[in-house]
């Protein structure tokens, strides 16, 4: 059903945001339906973070997000379906419908159950790098997190320890000035997240171009020193999210940003910028492509049943085998 | 002077009341000024008694603990909100290696006045990280004193008398209680810690329910009623202290206690009001326990597992029926979800 | 084959016996690497396997504790040390919300084969911070199992069995152990984990006893031989899961149950074991329950209040003669403090 | 008993970091003895930050220490009695015997009872200086931890909202280069503390001389940015531990350090250096001073009785009255 991924990169830049977007808008259309069983953090808007960085990896690399999970999860390659049907909380669904949006994971692409609790996916972000370099394995980590994840202790913690012992991590912040209604002012005294990096021993930069092509080229040199076995590297993306904190509405009503800063905002939209670069039929195709995967999804998602009373109490322990 | 209010605009009238009466108390925690006011329980405190006295925090939920224990030690009344009773997890050591343990140390010449409010689900799809409740941690701990009250009228008298103990209180709200009605005085009044109301009166069997739990056991009340089975329900209101002649006097009476938990079994409250009431009462009465509580597993997100994962008004009544008649075949009531669960739609 | 070693000296060879069989379980943590090796523990460890294999951290338990997870999830099997279990306060998000979930949430695609030993007191005068149990609130979690060996037959084959499991397991040793002396199997076995051991045999009440209670509960039973009464000790080395079969057997037989713990005990691991023994008993056996644990205060620094503090052969043989003789009057025995009390004077 | 403190500044300093010296070598000398009731923590070899920092303080400041709390407690100027007492676990004891000589206090002149978790007093402190703000009271908190702390995140979270407030705390770590016996590279990328602390918007300064006046010129300087309003401030200063970790013996046989390095240290002792600047005759006079009153702080101890057994169960929560 899904076709190849597209092999020109900026084909693939676009195919991969516009179908993110492509598939949040249908979910946030049918959402008042309740067909989906949980909160959902929506990424629309800030979509080219996570394909950038992911354009920059390899097979053997993994990521670890957050609950605002999905771009993430599908700039990796996780599987579309099981993604919809985990939100739609089907048996299905990459984690059996027990994990819901806030916990997308694609363990066969090397991406991690996301955590729902800000920050905490860090360190054992910072583990798997740990272990990698243990088993001499190749391969780098990315951690993405958003700029509210910087307050938490155990973030500072991490950024130490991974300097300290030079593991292979890229640490990523998705800069999009607020945490839920809170922006940057509230939590920090001057928003220098690269200073903070370095602070920690990690050589920093901050990427604020809203153009996938140029975010690529930020993450590449960064994921090109991580590579190398140069330690940790740290990039601040700065983005924005156009809907509201959690649900499927905008929010400008609510008074802690204004339509116009949405405006300015909507106006630099990656997506626009990246369809820009490509050919009228190309997009068609790749629009027309997108349609119909996200349609699949879907209705596959629809089809599956739901997992089976018995499930509430299995996984609770690893049994020694897997799904 | 009585006033019909809801549990969230009870909570907010206390705040409210006891920051007009005591230029030393004051809240903060995420999100806490912002348009949505924690459940309308701080809102627009900040308009009101201005920026200092009711502010944002970063995400930095232990040192914002230790924050108000410090301000605590320096004689004001903090209250810290926190979204979820699972990020307390993150602040762990200030309530447990802090907080309750100034007041010994120092052998009565610290005192650390604060209010830490959690808030505990259930809502709906929130999942494992998103729903858990956790009081049982803190019950363990001398030097805390944890209460959980369901009414709005307990809701107030508890969270003023929190605010004027000279001790660290935390407060366990249920986001299911926020929309709750009923007639709360409009003066303000203290609820003393360590009384448990008897909320229904009943002779076949006791039922001690937690929190949210309580209005599932109301209902599971009135099904029970319908099959002749009359059961007393009880509302500790604190959990630590706990008030366990009460509860003991009704379950001697009715020979049948059954405890339902807002919280997972294993060393909860459930295990501690059973085991009180077993010491309270062997040798004078047999009394009958039983206990109910979230499925031993994490909170699954899906609704047909979630609702699985939760007792309710059915399963309590068809809890109650099997204990009282072991020997007829099993039965549970008709009926679906509570409306208020049906309702909640946010804000998460 | 059999070789005479101390509790320190069994989980340092099941650890080294771990260590050399598979190249991905490694121990890290505060002072593993230091010259006193963690009671000998891991002395060395990082001499025989490197310094990859064994090594010193930044004083950042939360991270640290997220690192052993996060190389769990990566395959390995971290075994991660804390100085003392008090320490863990500032890592139950990672525990609770993070290690306890992998495997639920990814519907069993994750794993998280990680060990957390935490080190639990008395020894002297450590105060209010450095001698809390905690273990209870670790009990209450689905996702987590823990285990509080006593012997060093049990240490080494607990430790073995946490290594080898695929889910986080936190062991619980205490500090009075180290020297405790026993015979232990050379090769590398595994205790099965929810498995409860017959210390010793009696008739006329079952002492279940946790951790460095089950040594003082023994002396306490040579004192109650003296005055007639035959105690059964129990031990049940894995608190999650509990073994209660093996209690609730002992329990109907002696018709009284003395839970002695090393805790508090509200929510703690004696209101668990009573709860679930009579919720397995009643309406078969009648048994008169009890439960010893620390004072309901944070733990005083000073020796005579220390004392208090802890329960001790002589206050818990007090407490079963007067459970069995309610109508003599008290009696203690004579005695002392126990000497691997007295003889410890650290490490700290 | 006690004389009036001498009323020049070098006498003052000498005066106390003897007093702290003194009072050290007597308790280490007795410990084996067993009269102390709980593990010692000792400041011999590092007396100069704590009296320096206090040399710049005024009445209505606050002090937060750590469980190496000897040295800060008594150039706070805490009765000397009662802190003795306290370590012998008696009733007269600052904390009635149930702190020890971890959890050390004087509020009456403005030590807060110290924590024996690494770090966690940090908050706390910074609290109080809230507090201070909030109530526009005059005075300024100092926080002061070992290096060890800076590992902590909630280390990091603090500095960040103290920053983020502005709020009159000077914080300050004593650097003495270890951590029970873990170096300071086995902990931190590069032992950059102030580049840390102003990444986080704090001005910060090193004092690196063993030498008291030179430590409260420093202090001073950044203690009266504070009390100006202009927020927090960060002195790092460095010092070295004779003594072990924790116990009253010398561990330079354990292998963590050298032998040689201690005697580089001692070399620099602080008490030598001050009692350099006073003249015989003073130095004389103060010594004799401080004898006596170590003598009758301990024969105070002593004689003072056990707290009685329902000392066990009070306190736990505060009743409204004081001690
Ligand atoms: C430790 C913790 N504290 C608070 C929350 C509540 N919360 C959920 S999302 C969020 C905002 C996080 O903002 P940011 O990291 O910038 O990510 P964004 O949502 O903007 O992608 C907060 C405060 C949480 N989930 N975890
Ligand atoms: C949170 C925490 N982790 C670990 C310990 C164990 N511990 C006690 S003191 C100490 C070293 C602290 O070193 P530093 O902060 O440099 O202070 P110093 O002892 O050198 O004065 C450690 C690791 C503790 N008490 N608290
Ligand atoms: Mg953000
Ligand atoms: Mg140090």
């Amino acid at each position: 059903m899904v076709a190849e991924a597209p092999d020109v990169r900026s084909e693939r830049l676009y195919y991969k945001m516009a179908l993110i977007r492509a598939f949040e808008e249908h979910i946030a259309a049918i959402y008042p339906t309740d067909a989906v069983k949980s909160p959902i953090h929506l990424s629309i808007g800030q979509e080219a973070p996570a394909v950038a960085v992911c354009e920059v990896l390899r097979p053997e690399d993994a990521v670890f997000g957050t609950y605002r999970g999905h771009a993430l999860y599908i700039a990796r390659g996780g599987n579309l379906r099981a993604m919809a049907a985990e939100l739609f909380g089907k048996a299905n669904g990459c984690g059996r419908g027990k994990a819901g949006s806030m916990h997308l994971g694609a363990p066969e692409v090397g991406m991690m159950f996301t955590s729902a609790i800000v920050a905490t996916g860090a360190p054992n972000a910072m583990g798997y790098a740990f272990a990698l370099k243990y088993r001499q394995q190749p391969g780098i980590v990315v951690c993405m997190v958003g700029d509210g994840a910087v307050d938490e202790g155990v973030w500072a913690e991490s950024l130490n320890f991974s300097a300290l012992k030079g593991l292979p991590i890229l640490w990523v912040v998705e800069n999009n000035l607020y945490a839920i209604h809170a922006p940057l002012s509230n939590r920090m005294p001057r928003p220098n997240f690269c200073q903070r990096a370095e602070a920690y021993g990690i050589p920093a930069s901050r990427i604020a171009e809203q153009d996938a092509d140029v975010m690529v080229d930020g993450f590449a040199a960064a994921a090109e020193a991580v590579r190398d076995g140069q330690g940790p590297r740290f990039v601040e993306v700065e983005t924005y999210r156009w809907r509201e904190h959690v649900g499927p509405n905008e929010d400008t009503s609510l008074g802690y940003r204004t339509a116009e800063e949405l405006a300015v905002w909507k106006d630099k939209d990656c997506l626009k910028r990246c369809a820009g670069n490509l050919d009228v039929a190309v997009l068609s195709a790749l629009d027309t492509r997108i349609a119909s995967e996200v349609a699949d999804a879907l209705a596959f998602a629809e089809a599956s049943p739901y997992p089976d009373d018995e499930d509430l109490l299995r996984h609770v322990f690893h049994d020694g085998g897997c799904v | 002077m009585h006033a019909d209010l809801s549990y969230g605009e009870a909570l907010y009238q206390a705040i409210d009341q006891c920051m007009a009466e005591d230029s030393g108390v004051f809240v903060y925690g995420l999100g806490v000024d912002d348009p949505k006011g924690h459940y309308g329980t701080t809102k627009d405190l900040h308009v009101r008694y201005g920026a200092h006295r009711c502010f944002d925090t970063p995400l930095s939920e232990d040192a914002m603990t230790g924050l108000g224990v410090g301000a605590a030690l320096a004689g004001l009344r903090p209250i810290h909100v926190h979204q979820r009773m699972d990020f307390l997890l993150l602040c762990m050591n200030q309530l447990v290696n802090m907080a309750a343990k100034y007041a010994y140390i120092s052998a009565g010449r610290l005192k650390v006045p604060f209010v830490e409010r959690a808030c505990i689900g259930r809502s709906w799809g929130q999942g494992a990280q998103h729903s858990q409740s956790l009081y049982a941690m803190l019950m363990h701990v001398p030097g805390l004193k944890v209460v959980a009250p369901t009414t709005p009228h307990d809701a107030k008298g508890c969270m003023i008398a929190a605010i004027r103990d000279d001790n660290p209180v935390i407060v366990v709200e249920h986001r299911m209680l926020y929309a709750t009605r009923g007639l709360v005085p409009k003066a303000a009044f203290t609820l003393p810690f360590g009384e448990a109301r008897i909320l229904e009166p009943g002779s076949d069997v006791t039922i001690v329910a937690v929190s949210h739990m309580v209005v599932e056991a109301l209902r599971a009340r009135a099904h029970l009623a319908k099959v002749g089975i009359s059961a007393e329900v009880i509302d500790p209101v604190s959990l630590m202290p706990l008030d366990i002649p009460t509860i003991a006097a009704s379950a001697s009476r009715t020979g049948h206690l059954l405890v339902v938990d807002n919280d997972w079994l294993p060393c909860g409250a459930s295990a501690e009001i059973i085991t009180r009431v077993i010491e309270e009462t062997q040798g004078r009465a047999a009394i009958h326990v039983a206990r109910m509580g979230f499925a031993e597993a994490p909170c699954p997100t899906t609704k047909p597992l979630e609702s699985a994962f939760y007792p309710n008004d059915r399963t309590i009544a068809a809890k109650v029926y099997a204990m009282l008649r072991p020997d007829h075949s099993k039965w549970q009531p008709d009926g679906g979800e509570a409306p208020e669960i049906t309702a909640f739609r946010g804000p998460f």
